[in-house]
């Protein structure tokens, strides 16, 4: 027997809970969403209304049962009774030979049914009275009873899940909201950028993301409170969505603040004009409307306030999801709108100014890139930033583009380790003697760039 | 007709294959005097009858396609009384089980005939297929197709539990197929169907444990050179792609400035801005699209597409996003008599 | 209990004898090899030199074990026990907590075990040496001490196995050759264009093969006595090797020269042009040194001694494997082989008239295409040839030139059904807790783009 | 030196990597006054120091980059003590383990290293990796190495049977990785580590079986969320790739038939022509080259010149033929405590 390890027991080991303004994962067995907590307001989960009062003061990972639009409390042993059964009830087996269609075997009407949903009674009930209006069930072998049950329990009974927004959440939330919205960027190909860029606290990196913050969500994460990221984006502004999911993270703002800044790509591409064209570009655009003070590595800007504009991606809104007024909204006035507008704006100078302090330096840590746009250009403008002996992963949807990358970097020579490559993400059924890979998969998680900035050989001596 | 000689005119009888688009296929037999409902409007049997196959035909609001029927076509269109095998696992059975014409191969169970029609193509015109099925209703249907589709000579269906009975056959078969949900009850009673020269057998199961008792009875049987073989297709979309570049030099970079330092002064081109708060309501809502950038009036999309170049469109194939992740594993062996 | 059908057993039912001329598979664990059996000659398997004069008069299938450079039956249910060995001395297991390291327990030197080997020991009775001097052998659990003893029996007792040409076996054998050698037209790959091509009995194919006549003897494999298959290759005659694949099927003669014909594809271009020009081509080119008479369908040459000229792919020659002299090269003298040459040429100029006579109805039944040129053009030539509503199905190595087919087929709008494709084949190790899929496996069985032909469209009266 | 802080100046006593090329990579300890040889002649470790890390460092007959060591450079160049985990499986363990900095992570076992490093380095500086092994050796070589590489005050090593005992832990961990033989051992000990906000885990396995019995524990020790991931790269070579055309126009085919009369008379310039007999001994000697192709002095080459074009050679990713199958199967699940 080995001697037990002496060790300190953590301080802060209690449970997290939910809290007006979080921004939490619901999640169903079908779907997940992210929203922000605010108990006067209703959120939407599919078609499924939701006041999410009743979440607030509980631990992260409960589950609620969904009664009306409330969310009721359910004890923790009983929501994983549940979530086994969805598995048993997902799974297929292919050996129909006895298959007997269910539903002529239910004495129960598909009105007495829906009488029985909007009279109040509960979920649970409603399967206990399928089972006893069943003709079969007492025919069926256990095996079959337990898929019986489960199915309808899953059917009837509307459990959510409330958790607490993470990289892994949220990649999963986004990719099953359709994969394209976040250009493909799996599971798999987003855990190989970080691991391959060596993303890890006190490191700086600049961050190209056109998948709605979460490239950027992931590596702020992985920094803890220290280090930097330097988020550059197309346009001269922002995206209205560029950091939703840096804020789903639920960091605390002066956090944010400290570790995050954004920039213009173009601004990053001034940089690196010769001195002369350099300063006057910087006159002209740190602009005399600072008001924060802006020292180095610190942001005064309030991000969750940040002036963002409309683009494309944000301009189709369904209505339906957009009926309750935005409370913040409904309240200001029309002169604070201005103001705050005016804020926005001086509070992105402040951050671009940063940002290029920081970037100036050309000592920065690794390079992320997603992008709508071809990665070339990018990403031999964002590489100059780099110090040398550091890592970059560029990533896209399509292969074609990324060969074109490999290409112009492999004729720059200063790169080593240059790699393309794709990864299959298999997932598997393990039920006893029902055991396969998953019916359906993503069919590609993108493509992959990956390779180490060195300094250009200056002299070539091998012989 | 017949699936196994081709023909070149349509006549009354046959079966044939409707093309209106790729999602809309329709395996047709042709009876003079009736009327289809295509989503073109009618399609009258008599107006196919006497066409060449491959050709156009008349819709009363369009044209379809008829198109002869192979058994590839057939297991897109055909009726499912069960789950199917598909095109790629079936071509790589055939070509395992070293099927040719003259061979003598026995199934187990017939299902929906997916499998069958290819393995009869392949035997055809001088092999037999033995194809047995548990199910009384799923034989006598899969009878009438062979029949129909001209296979009668080449296909004995018969109603039998292969699993408890083996197949009644001896000292006969060249290869052998099982999709049986307890295939290893069935192999030890398969050595005596065996011709002397021995032969091959597949046995398809969509799951491993299935599989490992599989291997064991193969094993235990005699037989040798087991393999397990797993074929999953990838699609692939072919279409323009185009992503637009962003213009980072020098030259670009100074005209963006222009722009830029324009609307400086005035904020009033900056048309939209939106509250301070998020709306994470809306968060699901957006789809993205890689490919094309609807522009906004904003001075940002100015400048952006003062940076970008007219995208030049390349071809690309492009993996589908959503694919078939498993059908079932392919176990194969060799068969000699000691 | 059901009732047995009546059926007549097959009068052919005899097992298939080895002979002398026969083209036959030689199998080792490792490697598998195509020869022509001749008494008088050695054959290679890898460095190993072999006299196949005692496998005449054995049933296909058999095993023998090698003793010096000759071959000993062996009894098969002895060969089926060494068969099922391999299968656990492949198997990996990952976990080598308790690896002791095997070479220290061997009480006998390599020395020893080189001299028992050299003095005509059989492999046997060298593994049975080897445990009983074997320090740990004792001590090792059931399953290791079975282990052990396979991969001894694997290392010594040196067993082949003699099979009979099949497409599965010369797929299997020239893939792990090096699959580049036939384009990388992986089994799954063939498979497929020959299902996709609906290629059966009494049907006419065109095939265009730059795989050593691999996908022309698969088709002529299903084609069983009746049918056809117009060969078409690119230079103005035949590589040596294009046939390679088909004799080895080991046809009768008259039923090669009634199925098959070989055709360049420029003559196949020109059956295209418009006919002023065609009749002039068709003057010079049946050039009047044919000597067989020409019926249609049947091609009087005598395939196997066909006029081959070297190309690219053989002339780089193992010198190893040439040392032993062809015997026929030896007898053959000076005059006999211009003779010999002559009437090759008259062979080749007989087939492609009769080729051409099949192509110009232009009522083919499929064409499958292999090629180490760009597939466009010949896919767009040989495609006029083909009736309506006949599939086609094009391989190729790489991506790109089957998007640009696909474009080109697309443009002209005679397709239905085009799909471009990939399959991934994976092998799996299934042994009792050892269950995976194998350790290594092959990143690509190449891409194929298949269709269907159809007239073309006169009008468009879609609304 | 430390692996979770990066340095631009190699210093005496930093681990480096020295790159000769893609297949000639070395971790090298730098002590002053040492030499290594390489490929390319003597290192002089002296030369390297003070050097900035991804510059060139001089051989005596070549020159070397001296780079910075990463976990996953690494991973490529550990001593292999027991069979590892790569970079593909290792970052989506971290990232399904939600890992960050200031996570306590407990580990069995330990192997060579290659996880440990990367989890340690996602966690620091502020969280804790216990990491075991059931063997003696490795583990006092793990200790060395995780102290040597500045990994020492997050990582805590210690040899332990985790099957037998647990990781002998209270109420502190938020995720686990088990790379052990009998998962399902271990797993009812592990309830008593997991924090009261509960956490993580992953297991690692090669084989399905491993992978049944693991999920059966999971679901009886009251887990949820449980998943069976397998990632496999896919790794393309870049290259240029050139397929030449044949060109079947009209006037292409003018032109070849001239060269083809032109030699119809004489049979001089075709100068190899084979016996009848195939040379079989042959078969598998010719290495078929899809890209080049070498032109052979007979009439056909002149022919074949002149259908095809100069190939204009296009910039593809080609999978590379051979590829890793199988690694091992990463079942996750959620622990919360009751």
């Amino acid at each position: 027997m080995s001697q037990n390890l002496t060790y300190e027991k953590s301080s802060t080991n209690t449970r997290k809970i939910i809290q007006e303004g979080d921004f939490i994962i619901i999640r169903r067995q079908d779907a997940s969403r992210l929203v922000q907590v605010d108990k006067y307001k209703a959120a939407f989960l599919g078609k499924q209304k939701l006041f999410l009062g009743g979440i607030i003061g509980k631990p992260y990972g409960s589950s609620f049962e969904v009664k009306g639009s409330d969310l009721h409390f359910v004890d923790p042993a009983k929501s994983r009774f549940l979530c086994s059964s969805v598995a048993i009830a997902e799974a297929q087996t292919r050996d129909n030979r006895f298959l007997v269609d269910d539903g002529k075997s239910q004495k129960l009407t598909k009105e007495q049914i829906e009488e029985l949903k909007t009279g109040g009674v509960s979920g649970e009930q409603i399967v206990e009275n399928l089972v006893e209006n069943s003709t079969t069930f007492k025919d069926k072998t256990q095996y079959a009873q337990a898929k019986y049950l489960k199915k309808k329990q899953k059917k009837y009974i509307n459990h959510v899940i409330i958790l607490e927004p993470t990289t892994r959440l949220l990649s999963e939330m986004y990719f099953s909201q359709g994969p394209l919205k976040i250009c493909n960027l799996r599971v798999d190909s987003l855990a190989q950028m970080l691991a391959m860029c060596n993303v890890m606290s006190r490191g700086r990196y600049v961050v190209f993301d056109s998948c709605f913050g979460l490239l950027t969500a992931a590596v702020l994460e992985r920094l803890g409170d220290s280090g930097c990221v330097v988020q550059v984006y197309p346009g001269p502004g922002p995206t209205s969505s560029f950091r939703q999911a840096v804020y789903a993270l639920n960091l605390a703002q002066e956090q944010l603040k400290k570790l995050l800044v954004g920039l213009p790509v173009t601004e990053a591409a001034r940089l690196l004009l010769p001195p002369s064209n350099e300063v006057i570009n910087h006159d002209k655009h740190v602009v005399p409307k600072i008001t924060g003070d802006s020292k180095e590595n610190s942001v005064e800007v309030n991000a969750r306030e940040e002036a963002e504009e409309k683009d494309e991606f944000t301009s189709v809104v369904d209505m339906k999801d957009c009926e309750v007024e935005d409370k913040y909204e409904s309240q200001a006035n029309k002169s604070a709108k201005e103001e705050a507008k005016a804020d926005r704006k001086a509070q992105r100078m402040d951050e671009q100014k940063i940002a290029k302090e920081i970037l100036a330096v050309k000592n920065m840590d690794g390079l992320l890139v997603v992008s709508r746009h071809h990665p070339t250009n990018i990403v031999l403008t964002l590489l100059e930033f780099l110090a040398p002996s550091r890592p970059f992963a560029v990533f896209s949807l399509y292969q074609q583009p990324l060969v074109d990358c490999y290409r112009k970097l492999k004729d720059k020579g200063e790169t080593l380790f240059l790699k393309l490559t794709e990864t299959w993400l298999r997932s598997y059924q393990v039920l006893p003697d029902r055991t396969h890979p998953a019916i359906n998969m993503s069919g590609s998680g993108g493509y992959l760039l990956t390779g180490i900035k060195v300094e250009p050989l200056q002299t070539h001596k091998k012989s | 007709m017949s699936f196994i000689e081709y023909r070149d005119l349509v006549k009354n009888g046959d079966t044939v294959l409707i093309y209106l688009s790729i999602s809309n296929i329709y395996a047709l037999k042709i009876t003079s005097g009736k009327v289809f409902q295509t989503k073109y409007g009618a399609l009258k049997h008599d107006s196919i009858i006497g066409k060449r196959y491959g050709n156009v035909v008349q819709c009363s609001r369009g044209w379809a396609y008829v198109l002869f029927l192979t058994p590839e076509l057939w297991t897109l269109t055909l009726p499912h009384r069960t789950q199917i095998l598909y095109t790629p696992d079936i071509s790589l059975v055939i070509l395992q089980l070293d099927l040719k014409p003259g061979k003598v191969v026995c199934e187990a169970g017939t299902g929906s005939g997916s499998l069958s029609h290819a393995l009869a193509r392949t035997i055809a015109p001088t092999g037999q297929l033995y194809t047995f099925d548990f199910h009384e209703q799923r034989v006598s249907l899969a009878r009438e197709e062979f029949q129909e589709h001209g296979l009668g000579d080449i296909v004995t269906v018969q109603q039998r539990d292969v699993c408890a009975e083996g197949f009644g056959l001896e000292d006969i078969a060249d290869a052998m197929f099982l999709d049986l949900p307890h295939p290893w009850e069935a192999i030890p009673l398969m050595n005596v169907s065996f011709r002397c020269s021995g032969g091959r057998l597949c046995s398809f199961s969509p799951c491993i444990e299935q599989v490992q008792k599989t291997c064991e009875a193969l094993h235990t049987g005699g037989f040798t050179d087991i393999t397990t073989l797993e074929c999953l297709l990838r699609p692939f979309e072919v279409k323009e792609v185009s992503l637009p570049h962003l213009h980072l030099s020098e030259e670009t970079l100074n005209k963006t400035r222009k722009i830029s330092l324009e609307s400086q002064d005035g904020t009033t081109d900056v048309k939209k801005e939106e509250t301070g708060k998020i709306n994470t309501n809306s968060l699901d809502d957006t789809t993205g699209d890689a490919v094309s950038f609807s522009k906004s009036n904003s001075k940002r999309s100015r400048i952006e597409k003062s940076m970008e170049n007219v995208c030049e469109a390349e071809w690309a194939a492009v993996p589908s996003l959503q694919i078939p992740g498993h059908t079932g594993y392919l176990t194969f062996a060799t068969f000699t008599h000691s």
